[in-house]
């Protein structure tokens, strides 16, 4: 037991019961349902009863247990009437029995009348125990109950086991940027551009790109309050295509109204300034 | 992240990084997620962080602490023996959990997938809320699924958490369950069997066993 | 639990009990607190503690924590040298960008300089603030100057870092626009190459692109 609850016994004694119900007298095998009528019931009785039986299997294996009765082979209608002696207790106390235990009251009740019943002899090996399906359920519920209490007893997180934490540098935590594949961004394009219908004119080519890189680049050179020369933006050093290139990317800037050009007359050199 | 290049094992020995880092996490670490606290050209691969975790629990030897495996990972502890003075810390004791919860607890860990339903045919009592919902904020359960029969009730399993709480490796770590008997068994000497009805019981034996083996 | 009542120390050493309570209490215990661990006639005297906490200090050198005296006691903790790693247990996973940005800084790409109002032309959409702070904050893109149209939109291009990141040399080696009509067929190592490098590919993957149309 994990001792979670009070001693089923301290309930028993409460019901007048003794470990010995079974020897008390009977009248025609049937045990005398006698009550003490002046019982003292306790005020907490609901919450004794139903904290110590999980529900009327629990209740079961308790009244077999405590008798050490095999609980393959139950005296079922000794345990049928000790049974419905609690049940009809926390009825008199007018306790709101769940209807579980009514529900296995009748199981019980159906269950000893079929044992009355004689049967064929041929027939009793084929036919079922009626008490088969009760001691399926019975065990069933029995070794959950006592995996249940396996669980309690291992070692847990606060009662039996302490992590060890140490508090860490007081750091921000940093945020990991998305990552972003090549692959991505080209989708993305192919995605906008087929939207906008821009393959279809071929307008845009990839000497073109590197013309718009060059675009941007020369901007980045370029200011608004300062003139530069022209030459200084062809590197000649990049080889007739590069300067191609550079020079594309100015016409296209003065098409585009970026860049300003200024010459003083004919031949002189030629100055750039970003258009303010 | 111009500090993480210096993220230079040569100088932190890799096991000293790893009980650093499950201190500061408190809990348990997964080999994955200890990679992680490395770039990626530097993150050491899983046998050199099982060799490092080996290390480190060599050198906790005879100490207070020790490094141990649970379900969700690999976390530094306190050691038994240390519990005396260590339990002294908090003054509330622990509380206890209900016969109701551990005994649902056990059912959804030995039987899972299971539904409510199922749960309350095996305990003969319904389940209240209050306690399926106790088990899924302590994440120990989780909805894994919906059983496909009328209603398609959520069916329920135990996480990594449940292990990590009960100081489990894996749900195989859990005592056996107590086999089932059934009621030819109380009178041996006179069930003189035929070889049919043992191998019958055989079967079936053996159909218990592969259903524990479903449940891991 | 069946704990010893000796509390005894002669087993397990003054410093061993004293890391496995700190580290259970993942923070600060004061020497008065540590000295509530013990059976009242078995408590270390606090010059005890000190030295116990000296030694445990000193079998922390060189190693990824400390032993130091804050203002509520003394408490272990991860040195501020293994930040770089233990800083990423909390770091946010990398998120993802939304479609929205990659086809802004694509269409930044091709068809810069561009303004805000060119690119929400091509997309047919209006573009989010947050999208072009995001690209500028990564430093993708930045303003290269003012269309001198009304209002004198800022115009944005790509930076270094933007070829930085995807790999590429220039913008050359973007593929055109007539090839991401073939997009499936580009793989990334092939971008990678100079144009007179891919003229060669470019046949070939037609080629195999023609093939695999006539599959679908």
């Amino acid at each position: 037991m994990g001792g979670v609850l009070n001693d089923p016994a301290d309930l028993n004694h409460m019901l007048g019961e003794t470990a010995e119900a079974p020897q008390r007298a009977t009248v025609r095998g049937e045990p005398l349902a006698e009550f003490p009528r002046d019982l003292y019931i306790p005020p907490d009785a609901l919450e004794v009863f139903l904290e110590t039986f999980q529900g009327p299997l629990d209740l079961l294996l308790y009244l077999i247990r405590r008798q050490n009765l095999d609980v393959l082979d139950i005296p079922i209608a000794s345990i049928t009437r000790q049974y419905m002696k609690y049940v009809e207790l926390m009825k008199d106390i007018r306790l709101e029995l769940a209807a579980e235990y009514l529900v296995m009251a009748a199981v019980l009740a159906e269950i000893k009348s079929r044992m009355l019943l004689p049967r064929p002899v041929e027939a009793a090996d084929e036919e079922e125990d009626p008490r088969a399906e009760l001691v399926r359920r019975l065990q069933e519920y029995e070794r959950y109950k006592h995996a249940g209490e396996d669980l309690d007893s291992l070692p847990r997180i606060g009662r039996d086991v302490y992590p060890a934490a140490a508090p860490a540098p007081d750091i921000r935590g940093t945020r990991r940027e998305p990552e972003v594949s090549l692959q991505d961004l080209l989708a993305a394009l192919a995605d906008v551009m087929a939207r906008a219908e821009m393959f279809t004119h071929h307008h845009v080519q990839r000497e073109t790109l590197s013309v718009r890189e060059r675009m941007t680049m020369t901007l980045e050179r370029l200011s608004a309050d300062t003139f530069i020369d022209f030459r200084s933006l062809l590197n000649v050093e990049e080889g007739r295509r590069g300067i191609v290139v550079s020079f594309l990317a100015i016409l296209e800037l003065i098409k585009e109204s970026l860049v300003e050009l200024v010459q003083a007359e004919p031949f002189a050199p030629i100055y750039l300034r970003a258009r303010a | 992240m111009g500090m993480q290049t210096l993220n230079d094992t040569s100088r932190a020995p890799l096991k000293h990084i790893l009980e650093a880092a499950l201190l500061a996490a408190g809990g348990a670490l997964s080999l994955d997620h200890m990679q992680t606290l490395f770039e990626s050209e530097a993150a050491p691969d899983k046998p050199a962080l099982r060799e490092a975790l080996a290390a480190l629990a060599q050198d906790y030897q005879g100490r207070g602490i020790e490094v141990v495996e649970v379900g969700s990972g690999w976390r530094i502890q306190v050691r038994d023996a240390m519990a005396p003075w260590v339990s002294r810390l908090w003054e509330e004791r622990p509380g206890r959990y209900s016969r109701a919860l551990l005994e649902t607890l056990a059912i959804i860990a030995y039987r899972q997938p299971v539904t409510r339903g199922e749960i309350e045919e095996i305990r003969g009592v319904s389940i209240s809320t209050s306690i399926m919902r106790t088990l899924q904020e302590r994440g120990w359960i989780r909805s894994v699924g919906h059983r496909d029969v009328p209603g398609r009730p959520a069916m329920f399993g135990t996480t990594r958490s449940f292990l990590d709480h009960f100081n489990l490796k894996s749900l195989d770590q859990l005592p056996s369950l107590a086999e089932l008997r059934h009621l030819d068994d109380i009178h041996p000497e006179l069930d003189l069997k035929f070889p049919e009805e043992t191998a019958g019981e055989d079967a079936e034996r053996r159909d218990a066993d592969g259903h524990r083996q479903t449940e891991h």
